[in-house]
């Protein structure tokens, strides 16, 4: 197959939607004339034109209740916040207008937005902008999220989110941009990686690794140091979706090994794995070994420093310590 | 009959013959009284309701500032939509919603506008072009632009009215969207209820400007205007222009509406007579109402009686206890509809609806 | 001991630290001239003056980034949200300013704020007025979250609030407000409530609740319940402060009662009570007779109708139900 | 040396004969040069040391715009602060940070002003009375009115400078701190730095605006002024009025000074030379740049030489050097370090930092 950088899987995935329904239409900061601040969005605007490649101002608060707005009367805006972080400075639009509008109108309206962007640390870029919003957004019932590990992955779940007529939170990562990895050519038909499907990367038998994102890298790693160096067979479930989430692919991948390691970018209180360990413990208690064990970032404002930022998140070295923990 | 104070601080004018007011009908001048007149007789009864533990939460009511929503909608066509933030049983009745959904959803019955799931500050119906009631102050004001952006996108030939109030104009969101409707040249009027009050919170006391609130519009280079609120004929007349310059030129305006509530600001508000005296709202009542001066316009123009006009109010008494007879009779919401109209797709039982777990309850 | 309204409780401990530090003020929207919207600073304006009691327009984001600036200097802001849930305006002033500027400038400068006001739903006021955000905020490192049940915890924990050199989030509970409990009396000494200590509301041998704010009342109804219909001992543990956390309380009553019923206004996605779960099954994984349970609010924006809110919340009776599936 | 394009929109009047210039000795004259060259030279540098790798994140150049951070700060006494976005590093150097703190903080090390956790976008100095470096564009506006509402509630006689870029201006944030700032007097001068782009859009693509940005105050009913900021004379000179209206009166200005930045957005920015033109670049080095501008009009006035200058370019190119050394032979932080600086409480071993369970690492 051919092989695509996860950016360009993106762009792709945009591409092909701006194609194929004349009101999908990109916005943010820099995403036309500037191609993107992160290039995900280059080449758009020189194809499309200032109509459905949009460049606005700094106003997030703004532009993305502008969105919301228009997807009401049927426009499929694409919303790019620079960094995820910035969800700080639109919170209100996002969880209130985005999220609660169709409940309180007893289901009358529905929000076809897409807010995507970056959602990670690693970069170096200090506390502020190094936030992992996915749990955050995911507690909130009305929205949903999805956090893609590979080009793949990437592309068909864009293009999922563009479609869906809800409003859906892609968390990208910078970290990832430059990947490599095999797409499905569009000339074999259409790629669409549906909402809610986790997806297993890897096959294994005595214990489950879970990550989303990025994390899901560091878990692959990890799995195979584990199967190199210590014997153990793991199993790297890849979330994909965390609303909707596909909670039977969790459940029974813990059934099969009985043990669980939980790879997360997020902080550790209320991470993303914090709900998936409740789930686990929950739905799976009698088939399990061990504790549900996570490895999340270390609980600070994230760290500048590029001496030591990568030691604040998670990594394939702490994944395989807490695997031994347990197994 | 002119208010000895004399405190009113703008100049009446006769707008009776601008362009939009000069060909009205008899039937027009006489429906705008008869909806003013049903909005008013709405929420007199929705606050006997209330007080009758009815209904639960806020109860903003409108009364007082009914030529607001009336003269405003009045101008609508087709192509033009309208939102507004908490206080929006006015337009939501403006707009030709039932008093029976309406009072229905006040009582949080199945059959409300919203199902029993908005309530007072949550009206909406998209078939009418009116997009809600919204309860975070400011927070509708980037949709209102999302309206005209959306208008402007589909190349329709409409306009979005967005209401909010002297309080709101203090939130950041006004402001980003402010600047978005004049860069982007945004089909949309703001319009600026101002009555003077946010909750307990004069407009001195909250805002910061020059001469007037609508004159910030200036700082994103916004065309605005000034309205007295009592008269009709100016509410009509000065929003048609902004209206026809944001359909015609795509650019905005923001309106300021001065206006009062009679009320506090909602039924829960036991200081509604300390911040303001009870000689400013006898005031208001007595030489600033809108209705009753819009019905002493029609006596003189001789298009209607009194004796007319309290037919008119009975009417409107009629009809809304019917539609608490209505709202009484509705049943409630059941605790499997509270797990709906959350996601669109799980509502339509589509694919995607199926796909994954939505819901994490025990 | 003589009684106090939870509301009154508050005012007492604003009253108090206003006459103790010269530095503190109050402000927020209505909390001056008006007495507060739900009358918790009643009287204060009246006493302490426009310089200590100040009302401020709707400008959440610019009045808490003032506080937070003001505290720098050595001000002492007890701001209020009228509703906990207008953070949604405020949240970058909130997560980042007072969340990690300390962080970010090295341990140069702290921010000894307290946000306050009522975070809750049950009153029939819809989705956007009805979140709690504890478990949001307490995911933040940097911030601290507190939310009391009685009016004795209010007090206490209030004073220890505004004596904290850290910003602390008071999470109060408008159904609560007009609560009466037993408040120590001034003349008998300071009452403080130090943050991060729980505190056992009932003592029990067959299961632990675990609680915060107004699900405590509900966690005491049910095990009333337990005990007269069912022959169930339950211990009540009202955590009381979310972050700290007095995990020590916590997995000590698990050890001792071996099953655990979390009771939690938040929506059931990462709410607090995943992450105490979460913690249960990792520190307590031995101890354990059956999965940890949890009756969380039902999974969908805050409905308005008064018929039905009630039922959309956690009560006594799902909470018994949830403890006989284990117990 | 006219700009021959004529360009460049303001009149240029003279301005060292204003109150606050009038009695500068030579030697703060030539301090204010030393300074500028000094953030020149250090930006310089470390754009260097940025390329090699030494460094990692965002570093946003502040070159072309030193005038407008060294001629305020240059106002400023024991009782004024001082806050800004992320491209801080001028600012830092000016209110007196050592380049070694500096540079190590670029460096992400233990020794840096922020012991490596903020980074180039947080460079902090509370002893200075600096308070950032902040990273979310308009976050930092609201802080910069506490600032001064702390020093009004403290009695003391200082103004905040609170600085921020002309893409920021269309944040909320910063129109709800502006309406707090004129309606509760507070001692706060606006500052925006004026440099004609947010990344890579202009004034034009993100403002509406009637004449400029600073106009915007008006809506607020607050003073502003425009500032050329190529000149220093005229920066102190009206930065000055501006600081003592709000610390004599506790009213607050919004400036804007007209500057430019020579590089990209930041290192990283790849279009730095596209959406603006070579020659518009080339236009602000030659003819508008406030360093050789300084340069020359102490030659003029006798107050240094050419070879002076040159002196002083060395002296902080070494001084930069030294800092460099320093950055790169000092400790990064541990890994326990990572959690420290989180709590004030924890920080102090304080009982309330040893109450409960402040971390939730496995
Ligand atoms: C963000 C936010 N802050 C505060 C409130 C509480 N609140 C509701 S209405 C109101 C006053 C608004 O006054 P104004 O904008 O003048 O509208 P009016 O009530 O006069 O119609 C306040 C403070 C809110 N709903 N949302
Ligand atoms: C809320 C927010 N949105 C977007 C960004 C990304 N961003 C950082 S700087 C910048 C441009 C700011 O331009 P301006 O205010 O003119 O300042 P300058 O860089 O010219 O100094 C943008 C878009 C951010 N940091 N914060
Ligand atoms: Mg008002
Ligand atoms: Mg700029």
């Amino acid at each position: 197959m051919r092989e695509l950088l996860y950016r360009h899987a993106l762009c792709e995935a945009l591409d092909e939607e701006l194609a194929r329904d004349e009101n999908v239409v990109i916005m943010g900061e820099e995403v036309a004339q500037y191609n993107g601040a992160y290039k995900v969005t280059e080449g758009l605007w020189d194809k499309w034109g200032n109509k459905r490649v949009v460049d606005t101002p700094i106003s997030e608060a703004g532009f993305i209740g502008m969105g919301v707005g228009a997807s009401m009367l049927g426009v499929r805006p694409v919303m790019e916040l620079m960094f995820w972080s910035f969800h700080s400075v639109a919170f209100d639009q996002l969880v209130n207008n985005a999220g609660c509008m169709r409940y309180m109108a007893g289901g009358l309206i529905n929000v076809p937005i897409v807010v995507r962007g970056p959602a990670n640390g690693g970069t170096n870029v200090g506390a502020t902008h190094s936030h992992c919003p996915e749990g955050l957004f995911a507690a909130f019932p009305g929205l949903k999220v999805c956090a893609p590990a590979t080009p793949a992955d990437a592309k068909g779940l864009m293009k999922a989110a563009i479609r869906d007529n809800d409003p859906v939170f892609v968390m990208e990562n910078t970290k990832l941009y430059g990947n490599p990895g095999p797409v499905p050519d569009p000339a074999e038909g259409e790629h669409l990686v549906p909402l809610g499907r986790a997806d297993i990367k890897r096959e294994g038998s005595d214990i489950t690794l879970i990550a989303h994102g990025r994390s899901v890298l560091h878990a692959l790693e990890a799995a195979g140091t584990l199967a190199r160096d210590h014997g153990i067979s793991a199993e790297v479930l890849d979330l994909r979706s965390i609303r909707p989430l596909d909670q039977d692919a969790i459940i029974n991948s813990v059934v099969k090994t009985n043990r669980a390691v939980l790879v997360d970018e997020s902080k550790p209180f209320n991470g993303v794995s914090s709900q998936i360990a409740a789930l686990i413990q929950e739905h799976a208690f009698d088939h399990l070994d061990a504790p549900v064990k996570r490895v999340c970032s270390m609980d600070a404002p994230s760290i500048y420093s590029p001496h030591i930022e990568d030691e604040q998140l998670p990594n394939a070295r702490r994944v395989v310590e807490q695997v031994l923990t347990i197994a | 009959m002119q208010d000895p104070s004399g405190e009113h601080p703008y100049a009446v004018m006769d707008f009776s013959s601008s362009p939009v007011n000069r060909d009205l009908s008899a039937q027009d001048k006489i429906d705008y009284y008869r909806s003013m007149v049903r909005i008013r007789r709405f929420e007199h009864l929705a606050l006997g309701q209330y007080q009758k533990n009815r209904m639960g939460g806020f109860l903003h009511l409108y009364i007082g500032q009914e030529s607001v929503a009336v003269g405003t909608v009045s101008l609508m066509g087709d192509h033009d939509h309208i939102i507004t933030a908490y206080r929006d049983h006015g337009h939501a009745l403006a707009v030709g919603m039932s008093m029976e959904e309406c009072m229905a959803e006040l009582f949080g019955k199945a059959t409300g506008c919203s199902k029993g799931k908005g309530g007072s500050m949550h009206f909406f119906a998209p078939d009418k072009n009116f997009w809600g009631g919204h309860g975070i102050v400011g927070g509708q004001t980037p949709l209102g632009l999302g309206l005209g952006y959306g208008l402007k996108y589909k190349d329709l030939p409409g306009c979005a009215l967005c209401f909010l109030g002297d309080g709101a104009i203090n939130q950041g969101a006004f402001h980003e969207a402010l600047n978005l409707a004049s860069l982007f040249e945004i089909p949309v009027v703001y319009i600026i209820e101002n009555n003077g009050y946010s909750m307990g919170t004069s407009q001195m006391r909250s805002s910061a400007y020059r001469d007037c609130l609508a004159q910030r519009a200036e700082a994103y280079n916004m065309a605005w205007d000034l309205i007295n609120g009592e008269d009709l004929y100016e509410v009509r007349a000065k929003t048609h222009i902004a209206m026809e310059r944001a359909r015609k030129e795509h650019r905005p305006s923001l309106l300021e509406i001065q206006t009062y509530r009679y009320y506090g600001h909602s039924v829960a508000d036991a200081n509604a007579n300390k911040y303001r005296t009870p000689e400013e709202i006898e005031r208001y009542k007595t030489y600033h109402d809108p209705i009753r001066l819009w019905e002493r316009r029609l006596i003189e123009e001789g298009l209607m009686t009194a004796e007319e006009a309290r037919v008119h109010e009975k009417e409107a008494t009629g009809e809304t206890v019917a539609a608490i007879k209505f709202a009484e009779n509705s049943p409630a919401p059941t605790v499997e509809e509270i797990l709906q109209d959350v996601y669109c797709e799980v509502d339509e039982d589509s694919e995607a609806g199926n796909t994954g777990r939505h819901f994490f309850n025990d």
